[in-house]
């Protein structure tokens, strides 16, 4: 039954060193504030996982919170690299970061697979791609029935996932909207996870088959006003284009973005920069 | 009318869109072309965008795969695992258009690192949606610049097939598209040769001569017998093509 | 691209004997129009699938069209046995039909991973059930990863898939809302699709992640107003609870059953009873 | 306050739920006692049909699976094969609430058929979503009536399972739920021995004697050293439960 706790106690509560943690969010309501609280509270030997790791996962392999990356598409869309992650994998800054390399189709799959409480998916996948000799969780089996060669790699089933989305009502029961890219799933197929929201209402006023996920089906509901933001929420705030082409520069120099992460990370309280 | 040889480019690509055709579409390059089809020659050919957002209709460029515009111009939105699942892999896109960082003869694109995988020398952002895009789309178009740096004999890692290290890889393989069928860059088109899958120049843009085009591949490119000439922009598509980007600038750059 | 046509013309273009049909709605929005249409036009042979054949595929093997059945749990829901499908199984009146049998959760799996373009389906399920030993077209696998032996089974690609939905619009895109059941994945897993809806509208007033399927992935559309009557369509007309429990008596005996066909069916137009 | 043997079932079965758990919930009986106890001791007992409607709140029991009432007071409404594999298969559902046509010792269930498969006397409606529900809930209730017609020694056809032929199926099952961990009749409560999994008589309800029980049971069954004696329906449970059959009644007569 989701809690309704500070981000602060969430992640206190639920995140552990060494832990198996999704941060999802497919371009929209990506989760800055909890990955924010993550770093603050200097969580060391993460395996993170998350389809398109962009700038909140830039700021956390920089951080030095991550001892893994299981990934599919790593970059600032439509600006160019992701400078920590690439420091991190080119030359081991702030250390070596491992990484598992899969493709979109590959990890939509495995979360869908996690969520459905199964260990691996199946898919008609990573045909003729050099993935498969770099990646050794990714395997193939041959259909039963007709003998075709698919696909298979393991589930997607983090230890907990944080996701943020637009808002919560007193029962805990969350509205994703938009984009919802594998939010649902990630929380699903997770052991524990933290949802940050917009707002607290009395009526999620959803149509009757929007993206619910009801309070039973989550541990902890934190509040957390522009909670994606620079990233956007649908109905809410838009995408603050300007800065993920600015994080370009902050990114690629060591010191501003140690500078920036003191700024507005470590000595910026429990709020998104 | 004057024109830049990225226009030539952008409008070269959106032209092999012809109207009604269902297109799942990459960012950058790719995006820019088919928001041009549909504005122009296509204003119904089907974009689908890896976020979920189905048939999409933005007013602006979006910067990101997911930018809000997508979702609000879309159709419906599905998950990403609906994406991938019914529309891509269920057989319901007839192109796929992508761009790359590395492209080879047999079309086979890079986008994961230069250098050797345990040890990059860049690390690219990796393959997205490619791999599936490439394999479960009827057909894939490519666009990209055209230089040594982008086109080399062998890519330093297959991200996303084209016809493999030896333009074998997709014959008798169930289930799978027919691959990339144009590379329209800034200086030419190509096709994969029926038969051995080999990329063949079949049409040079304007002014651009075959030696600009051999000195911008790393290999030795062959150049079809009935070599044409790319048709030139026309004064609407390159006001189109231009109105788009300009919206597109003063919205990225208006935003807060 | 979805063509407008009359359900008459529709089912004769895409409906062959011998062709394999899946006529969907999750008790809800079950295309009762279009299973008469299809008994109208004497089509012969026909394996039909379906999660729960309910009335309509009572009547569709009544009037003698179906030579297979795949399904999951065939009863007439709150009210008891489907008496022409058992007189069919149990005597062959009024010729045999041959029964493939599931449970809901492997038949909602093939549903899925036929709309996905995959041959099987893998699930966690028939553990210590003995469908296993009575279809064979349920095998187990090995996971790669864990060991763990998981059911597979084919997944559904119908030639042909009949729903009913609320609403298309203008260009053929269709909304189906409420009870969802696998319509949308019957659609996607079949070679034709043939959606009959309540009404055409300019606008569908859909939310942004509401069950909208576009008019490029259906065939054809046909207006069917009351068409899944006297199951209901929400938003429209309620479920006639008390025909449920009347078809009972109706199709208890073979010439109350063969009356009210000629009378509802045969001898009533393009419309359902 | 007088109430009849089937009242007791099901009030006893309601009583099972325990507030704020998750429960899947079958047609008929179950359905009818999952609803009696939301609306007495269990306010926050969550209601999930296999039509995909999620915490659902009915005003009246639905005579299907998927009446328009269980969309129209849901959360939300899924569709099927979400619904199977997100929250049935994903292990969100605690308790699966089951009818069945035939039971026997070891809680096995059988909806399929009376006879022989090829054959059958008669052909019942199949699992539909017992087999699984039976499997991935982290355990089950069983209610049905008490007759030598429904306990019988070994089911014609093992549907669903219970502790199998011997017992013992679950044994080193991985990712399995409990199985059936209690069965409520309208003469008494049962529960499978913990070593051998046999069903064992718990308690009768008020009035029941062992023989009855006995003559209405396929196979010599046990009774537990303590017998109890059920608790008695409260006069709210069944002024709850003859309103709500009341409600029931007249809306689904009420429909043309």
């Amino acid at each position: 039954m989701a809690e309704f706790l500070s981000l602060h106690d969430a992640v206190a509560r639920y995140v552990e060193d060494g832990a198996t943690v999704a941060m999802e969010g497919f371009t929209h309501l990506i989760p800055f504030a909890a990955g924010h609280e993550v770093i603050r509270q200097r969580k060391r030997d993460l395996t993170l996982i998350r389809m398109t790791p962009d700038l909140v996962y830039d700021q956390l392999i920089g951080a030095g919170c991550a001892k893994k990356l299981i990934f599919s598409w790593g970059g600032n869309p439509g600006v160019g690299s992701l400078h920590r992650l690439r420091d991190a994998v080119e030359k081991g800054w702030p250390h070596k970061v491992e990484i598992f390399e899969h493709s979109h189709a590959a990890m939509a799959c495995a979360f869908e697979a996690g969520a459905a409480g199964l260990p691996l998916a199946v898919l008609r996948g990573y045909v003729g791609s050099e993935l498969p000799s770099v990646n050794d969780q990714i395997k193939f089996i041959e259909c039963p029935f007709t003998g075709e060669r698919l696909a298979a790699v393991p589930s997607v089933r983090p230890d907990v996932s944080l996701v943020h989305a637009q808002k919560a009502d007193r029962k805990g029961n969350v509205l994703v909207e938009g984009i919802i890219g594998v939010q649902k799933e990630a929380i699903l197929a997770a052991g524990k996870s933290i949802v940050t929201v917009e707002e607290i209402v009395d009526d999620l006023e959803a149509g009757p088959n929007a993206c619910v996920i009801p309070g039973w089906a989550i541990d902890a509901i934190a509040v957390a006003e522009k909670g994606a933001y620079p990233s956007y929420a649908h109905g809410y705030y838009p995408r603050n284009n300007r800065f993920y082409k600015e994080w370009d520069t902050i990114a690629r120099d060591r010191d501003t973005f140690q500078t920036w992460l003191d700024e507005n990370v470590f000595n910026a309280g429990g709020q998104a920069q | 009318m004057e024109y830049t040889s990225a226009e030539m480019m952008t409008v070269t690509a959106a032209k092999a869109l012809e109207n009604g055709m269902t297109c799942f579409v990459g960012i950058g390059l790719p995006s820019e072309a088919a928001n041009l089809a549909r504005l122009t020659h296509a204003p119904d050919v089907v974009l689908i965008y890896e976020s979920g957002t189905l048939q999409t209709k933005p007013d602006v460029l979006p910067l990101s795969i997911g930018d809000g515009e997508l979702c609000e111009s879309a159709l419906t939105t599905v998950s990403v695992p609906e994406m991938f699942r019914y529309w891509l892999q269920g057989g319901k896109i007839d192109v796929g258009f992508l761009g790359t960082a590395q492209i080879d003869r047999y079309c086979n694109l890079n986008t994961t690192l230069i250098g050797d995988y345990q040890a990059p020398k860049v690390r690219l952002p990796g393959g997205g949606g490619a791999p599936e895009i490439a394999t479960c789309a009827g057909e894939v178009f490519i666009t990209l610049k055209h230089s040594k740096r982008t086109f080399v004999d062998q890519v330093d890692f297959i991200t996303t097939l084209g016809f493999g290290r030896d333009g074998k890889a997709r014959d008798g393989v169930p289930n799978i598209g027919r691959g990339p069928t144009r590379v329209i860059t800034d200086l030419c088109v190509m096709k994969p040769d029926p038969e051995t899958r080999e990329l063949v120049v079949v049409s040079l843009h304007p002014g651009v001569t075959v030696e600009q085009v051999q000195d911008a591949t790393g290999w030795e490119i062959r150049f079809a017998e009935q070599l044409d000439t790319t048709p030139m922009p026309s004064a609407n598509e390159l006001d189109v093509l231009r109105d788009l980007k300009a919206r597109t600038e003063r919205k990225h750059a208006g935003e807060a």
